[in-house]
């Protein structure tokens, strides 16, 4: 899923700064999940800037709408009479919901509340890890299922660099080198062998580099 | 009132609990205290949480008597006492009497006897001479002052010198009790652990035997950690003074008498048959076991007589909890 | 009605018996690696399995104990075993036995101990026994150590212990008498108490279980519910915490065990208990995860694709509420919402646990009649139901909120104060990047046996 | 000057032990600054490396910096991070530093920038070290860029790469050292070596391996000045200094002296291993301290090898230009 978290609300705030009816719309699929943008966290938001407004003597109108998913148009179309009401709309969707919405409401003002971070994966309560940046070519096959792009934070192909220490990274004790999870795996798999092969440089075209991607699936498309 | 009224005799923690369970499944009581409130002793027992909680027991409780009293299903009979019972299970009759004069209650189904305890006899042990005074309180006391403590502490002024005197009155044949009270090393030092907490100041002692009920090791490592001494004897005498000593033989000493001042002596008192127990027995035919607890004589399901709580010997808190709901299943799955 | 008896323990055996007698019918998966899960709640589990699911309609966990020579470089006997045969049939004048050891003090043991001790001193062993703590507290154990003692055995209390050996003989070194002296003691026939584990398996198995342990590994051990064999999922119960024989402390937990479960089956319906919207729930788990009893799962019908409330295991905690991030679940009972409708007074609002602090304020009374009028309070169920949204939407109406729940430990749902204190610091931490003051928020931990405490905190906050 | 081959490879090739240390760019443009450095080496080492943004610090460039030294009659290792450039970047730099004289190369990841002055800033990765020397080594034997495409006339470096004896997990780095040889690296230069048990088994593995064979291992040593120091080093990921070191730093009353007989004594140990080729002596903060150490070391006179006598960077440039035109 797609991870976030909310913007600071002094960053919040000021973005708001001079609207009077203010939409807040949360999205209801993966940053509800990630617990940065779903329902609780809309109406958490409204109560806090309503405290504000009350302390600061700000008069405005705060509405909070739950669409499913910003990244599909049908559930922005159901919120449209209350996006026509807003002179602002609050966006607490990753930053797809956020260009979205703003794309289906051309009129309106579409703030973004929310960071987004990366994919990933819920690892506890309250806890999200990157496992994936979308570099467009998978290569988990090779490296037991662990992806080095994403989880050295070198991005090493070969193998670990020096500053691998105890199963950690070198840039924070708290952090897994993604080195030594490729090799615990390939180790129990019995399958290490495959290390000593050299990866060659990569074709970064199918990240992000190549300029911004889509994905075309002809059967699907008349 | 429903035909099938089960009498409870005692408003403790015994029998609140059982009434209360009996009540919630459509079984009225009538609970006989003779005290003027319910509750018995749990109800001045103070929370031994220091910065955590100590387990205790006592959070199970909760506002107990509150139900019991608001239920409509509890009769409850303040002040009075059993004088006396006729009949047999599913049919008693019992009399009951208080300041006003005798009632007689009708279709008793069955009868729960939860006199609870008393603590040691008149403050002495036989093996610690000890004639009353200022600076000496019951542990019963210190429960009191633990449950009326505030946010910045328990007495009015830090002691600097407090001791705990345990098995008073337990483990020992002179003073009919030759049994441990299995609830006192539990309550001392959970207190103390309170103590501690408000007062890092004050020197803790203990004069004890033996670490009951406390599994583990840890525990007894924890508390020496918490700077809580421990002096493995009984002490002679408390020598009454300004403040008042205690007069002990230092361990490993051969014999040598010591004498240490105190500020504060706690008299960990154990649980001793309550001082009802032979009129309640003769009453309802009851027997005594080896400690001078009393036990039934014959099959409960079939006198129709159970025992619940400490009448039938020293227990903890849930345990005295779970046995009473025990009893109400009992009883319930007879009426049923 | 079908019990299941998981793993394995020298208590099966009368377990299942006394299950047999009291017209229930025990089903034994000794093999905790042979379980997958526990699904469903008390009335009907099902215990997914390698082999299939097998039902029940309650469990009780008997994995354990496992034994363990403490002090496994000197020659002993184990105290569990046939050690007194052994000795008499060595025809030993003299023998010694270990109670507990420094670092342990299994009390447990103290039953069996005793009762070989005296049967060794009957038959004219002299027996020592060396003990930090003579734990006498069960029911006839102060009769069994006079009987002991009355045949002439001797015990003897130590502080610190070390051991030589000498070929088959052990030397052992004690310091007694507050350490003011050292004796030593030579014997061929040293029986040393086992130590007594929870055994390797009984994380695995808790987690199958959905039980929770302590630090120690125990699922009974100083638990908040009545019964010590209760565990924090309702219907499963665990007994793996036992001595190693059967002792009639081992005949008393199943005794209440099986009350237990009696209780349980008769117990009337579940009624304050959370439920699922369905259409509003994005099945992320959370509730699953955060519900410490078991009382989440995925829905089983095909036609919806939510989670769903297992209501005979549910406590009404509310803790799932409070964490759902779509807003899904609701309690059939109470909860913290403020509503503008409701009646409201003063400046001071407090979200009390009712555990705890609902019950020392009713107790405070008394101490806050001159102020009863400017609070205003909403007991919650659980300190786990309070939310951050809550707690702000009650600072539009009130000066000051005041979130009182239970003492660390105390929580009957485990972790209802801890989620408490975090939507409360995360109240205070969002007031304070508005700047405005999180003083406004108050937090307080107390007992329902803390009515002074209560009367105090809410006086100050009052101010 | 006939076969293009660095004073290193030459010494190397010879079977002298070598020597080597660091010169670090100034974080100005003060060409003095790298000039004095390199002349305070003149004479004690046979190479030196210039480090490129150590610790992820912006410097002076390491190329740059090269080739000041150069002029001063030192010969430099050019470092070359991943860290900062793309494989654009890298190849147009090398082919400029190769022109300008430059012969030795040394192929790093580079630490994090998160560890720097810049952790704002966004990191290159686009190839690993490993890629790297393999580039370099076709770009030497095949005349190829990364992307198979000729060059004319290509930079040949003697190549080398780093060793971590010490870093985690043990057996993936010793993967990944024959990697780095596979690859096309000539020479390793070690992490910071404290503990020489531990070094000795490792070493045993590069033999079995017969990696000491395939690529010169120069044994990396620290020096340190104070107690401060080696407690700073020893909390850096892949270094392990042994308790009783910093026991030693502690109860001594001279740290300086104590720190260089520790150096001292970890050179004399390390020179006795069999496969090591040469030491390389870094200096944090402390480099004023080289020249005094390689002497009492033993380790003086340092071989003169014929035909790369100070070598010139005109001459080099001339002698580039002729090839070229």
């Amino acid at each position: 899923m797609i991870v976030a978290e909310q913007k600071p609300v002094k960053e919040i705030i000021e973005s708001l700064e001079g609207f009077r009816r203010i939409l807040i719309a949360s999205c209801g699929t993966c940053v509800t999940v990630c617990m940065a943008g779903g329902e609780k966290e809309a109406v958490e938001l409204k109560s806090l800037l309503d405290i504000w407004n009350k302390e600061t003597g700000t008069e405005n109108d705060i509405n909070v709408v739950v669409p499913k998913r910003q990244c599909d148009v049908e559930f922005l179309d159901e919120i449209a009479v209350e996006a026509e009401n807003a002179d602002v709309i609050l966006s607490m969707a990753c930053g797809a919901g956020v260009q979205f919405m703003a794309e289906r409401f051309p009129a309106k003002v579409v703030l973004p509340a929310l960071n987004t971070k990366f994919m990933g994966v819920t690892r506890d309560v309250g806890l999200w890890t990157e496992m994936c940046q979308g570099c467009g070519n998978c290569i988990l096959e090779k490296t037991g299922g662990v992806c080095p792009v994403t989880r050295c934070s070198k991005s090493n192909f070969n193998g670990p660099c020096g500053g691998s220490s105890g199963g950690k990274c070198e840039i924070d004790g708290n952090v897994d080198c993604g080195w030594q999870l490729i090799y615990d795996r390939l180790k129990a798999l019995g399958r290490l062998d495959r290390l000593y092969e050299i990866t060659d440089v990569r074709d970064w075209r199918t990240s992000r580099d190549g300029g911004p991607r889509k994905v075309e699936k002809k059967d699907m498309m008349v | 009132m429903s035909m099938s009224a089960v009498l409870v005799i005692g408003g403790g923690l015994a029998g609140c609990v059982t009434a209360l369970e009996l009540a919630s499944r459509g079984i009225g009581t009538v609970i006989v205290e003779k005290d003027r409130r319910l509750g018995g002793k749990v109800r001045d027992y103070g929370c031994k949480a220091a910065s955590r909680c100590n387990q205790c027991g006592l959070c199970i409780v909760g506002d107990l008597w509150a139900r019991v009293s608001e239920h409509s299903d509890i009769e409850v009979l303040t002040e009075s006492r059993l004088v006396d019972l006729i009949g047999t299970k599913g049919n008693y009759k019992a009399v009951v009497r208080d300041k006003n004069g005798s009632r007689v209650i009708d279709g008793i189904s069955d009868i729960v006897v939860s006199i609870g305890f008393d603590g040691a006899s008149s403050a002495t042990s036989a093996q610690v001479q000890y004639s009353g005074g200022r600076g000496v309180i019951s542990g019963l006391k210190l429960e009191q002052l633990l449950a009326q403590r505030g946010r910045h502490g328990i007495f009015d002024e830090a002691p600097s010198r407090i001791a705990f005197l345990q098995c008073f009155g337990s483990r020992d044949i002179q003073e009919k009790a030759p049994y441990c009270s299995r609830v006192c090393c539990g309550y001392s030092t959970r207190a103390a652990r309170v103590i501690r907490h408000h007062y890092p100041e004050t020197e803790i002692t203990f004069f004890y035997m033996d670490l009951q009920e406390v599994e583990g090791g840890t525990y007894f490592d924890v508390l020496k950690k918490e700077n809580i001494e421990f002096i493995p004897c009984r002490p002679v005498s408390i020598v009454k003074g300004s403040p008042n000593r205690v007069l002990y033989e230092q361990p490993g000493s051969g014999g040598r008498l010591v004498e240490r001042e105190f500020d504060l002596i706690v008299l960990s008192e154990g649980i001793h048959p309550a001082a009802d127990s032979d009129r309640i027995a003769e009453i309802c035919t009851l027997g005594y076991d080896r400690n001078g607890f009393l036990k039934t004589i014959s099959d409960s399901g079939k006198t129709g007589i159970y025992l619940a709580g400490c009448v039938s010997g020293p227990k903890k808190i849930p345990e005295v909890y779970a046995e009473s709901l025990q009893v109400a299943q009992q009883i319930w799955g007879g009426v049923r | 009605m079908r019990i299941a008896i998981i793993g394995k323990s020298p208590i099966n055996e009368p377990l299942k018996e006394r299950l047999l007698s009291e017209g229930l019918t025990p089903v034994l998966v000794e093999n905790i690696n042979d379980i997958l899960g526990v699904v469903g709640q008390k009335g009907d589990f099902a215990i997914r399995t390698r082999y299939g699911d097998v039902e029940a309609g309650y469990v009780i966990a008997t994995q354990g104990p496992e034994l363990s020579n403490p002090v496994p470089e000197v020659p002993s006997l184990p105290l569990s075993g046939s050690s007194v045969q052994n000795i008499l049939d060595k025809n030993a004048k003299q023998a010694v036995l270990l109670l507990d050891y420094p670092d342990e003090s299994p009390g447990i043991m103290t039953e069996i101990a005793l009762k070989k001790a005296a049967e060794l001193a009957r038959k004219r062993v002299n027996v020592v026994c060396l003990a930090r703590f003579i734990r006498t507290s069960g029911g006839y154990l102060e009769q069994l150590y006079r009987e002991a003692r009355h045949f002439n055995a001797v015990f003897i209390k130590y502080s610190e212990l070390s051991m030589d050996c000498f070929e088959n003989a052990v030397v052992i070194h004690a310091r007694i008498n507050e350490g003011n002296e050292t004796i030593s003691i030579k014997t061929d026939n040293l029986i040393i108490a086992e130590k007594i584990s929870a055994g390797e398996d009984i994380r695995e198995m808790a987690s199958r279980l959905r039980i929770h342990l302590d630090d120690e590994g125990k699922a009974s051990g100083d638990n908040p519910f009545v019964f010590s064999a209760m565990t924090n999922r309702k219907g499963v119960f665990a007994l793996h915490n036992t001595s190693p024989g059967l002792t009639n402390e081992t005949k008393e937990m199943i005794d209440y065990t099986i009350a237990a479960i009696k209780m349980e089956m008769a117990a009337g319906k579940n009624s304050g208990h959370a439920v699922v919207d369905a259409d509003k729930c994005a099945l992320c788990y959370t509730c699953y995860r955060v519900c410490t009893h078991a009382a989440m799962a995925p829905d089983p019908n095909p036609d919806r694709s939510a989670m769903m409330n297992l209501e005979e295991a549910c406590y009404g905690c509310g803790i799932c509420v409070s964490q759902c991030p779509a807003a899904a679940v609701r309690l059939t009972e109470a909860g913290m919402e403020v509503k503008p409708e409701m009646a409201m007074k003063g400046s001071l609002k407090i979200f009390c646990c009712e555990n705890s602090a609902k019950l020392a304020f009713e107790r405070a009374k008394p101490e806050l009649e001159e102020i009863y009028d400017k609070v205003d309070i909403t007991p919650v169920s659980c300190g786990g139901e309070i939310t951050t949204a809550g707690i702000l939407s009650a600072l539009h109406r009130y000066r000051k909120v005041l979130v009182a729940v239970c003492m660390d430990d105390a929580c009957k749902h485990l972790e209802g104060n801890k989620r408490a204190k975090r939507q409360v610091l995360k109240a205070q931490q969002l007031l304070k990047s508005i700047a405005m003051d999180p003083g406004r928020i108050e937090y307080v931990q107390l007992s329902h046996a803390m009515p002074r405490v209560m009367a105090e905190t809410v006086i100050e906050a009052l101010g | 000057m006939t076969d293009n081959k660095s004073n290193l490879q030459r010494v190397l090739e010879a079977g002298h032990f070598s020597v080597s240390a660091e010169i670090g760019p100034p974080m100005s443009a003060n060409a003095d600054f790298v000039r004095k450095s390199a002349r305070a080496l003149l004479g004690y080492v046979d190479a030196a490396n210039v480090t490129d943004n150590q610790t992820a610090i912006a410097r002076m460039s390491s190329i740059a910096a090269s080739y000041l030294a150069l002029q001063e009659g030192v010969e430099p290792i050019v470092q070359m991070t991943c860290r900062d450039r793309n494989r654009l970047a890298i190849q147009s730099d090398l082919l400029g530093a190769y022109a300008l004289g430059l012969r030795n190369l040394l192929c790093l990841s580079g630490d994090h920038q998160t560890f720097g002055n810049h952790p704002e800033s966004k990191n290159v990765y686009d190839i690993d070290s490993i890629q790297l020397v393999r580039a370099m080594k076709r770009m030497k034997e095949e005349g190829v860029f990364i992307n198979g495409k000729p060059s004319k006339q290509p930079a040949k470096f003697f190549l080398g790469a780093a060793a971590h004896p010490f870093a985690d997990p043990p057996e993936l780095q010793m993967i990944r050292l024959h990697k780095k040889v596979d690859a096309g690296a000539e020479f390793l230069q070690t992490q910071s070596i404290y503990d020489i048990e531990r070094f000795s088994e490792w070493m045993e593995e590069v033999r079995k391996a017969g990696l000491h064979k395939r690529a010169y291992i120069l044994a990396g040593v620290l020096v340190n000045k104070s107690l401060k120091s080696l407690e700073m080093t020893s909390m850096v990921a892949g270094i392990k200094v042994p308790e009783h070191l910093i026991e030693r730093m502690r109860k001594t009353s001279d740290q300086q002296e104590e720190g260089l007989s520790i150096a001292l004594e970890l050179i004399n140990g390390i020179r006795r291993i069999e496969g090591v080729a040469g030491i390389h002596i870094m200096a944090v903060g402390w480099e004023s301290i080289v020249p005094t150490l390689i002497e009492r070391a033993g380790l003086l006179p340092r071989p003169d090898m014929p035909g790369t006598e100070a070598v010139s960077s005109e001459e080099a440039i001339r002698e580039g230009g002729k090839k070229d035109a």
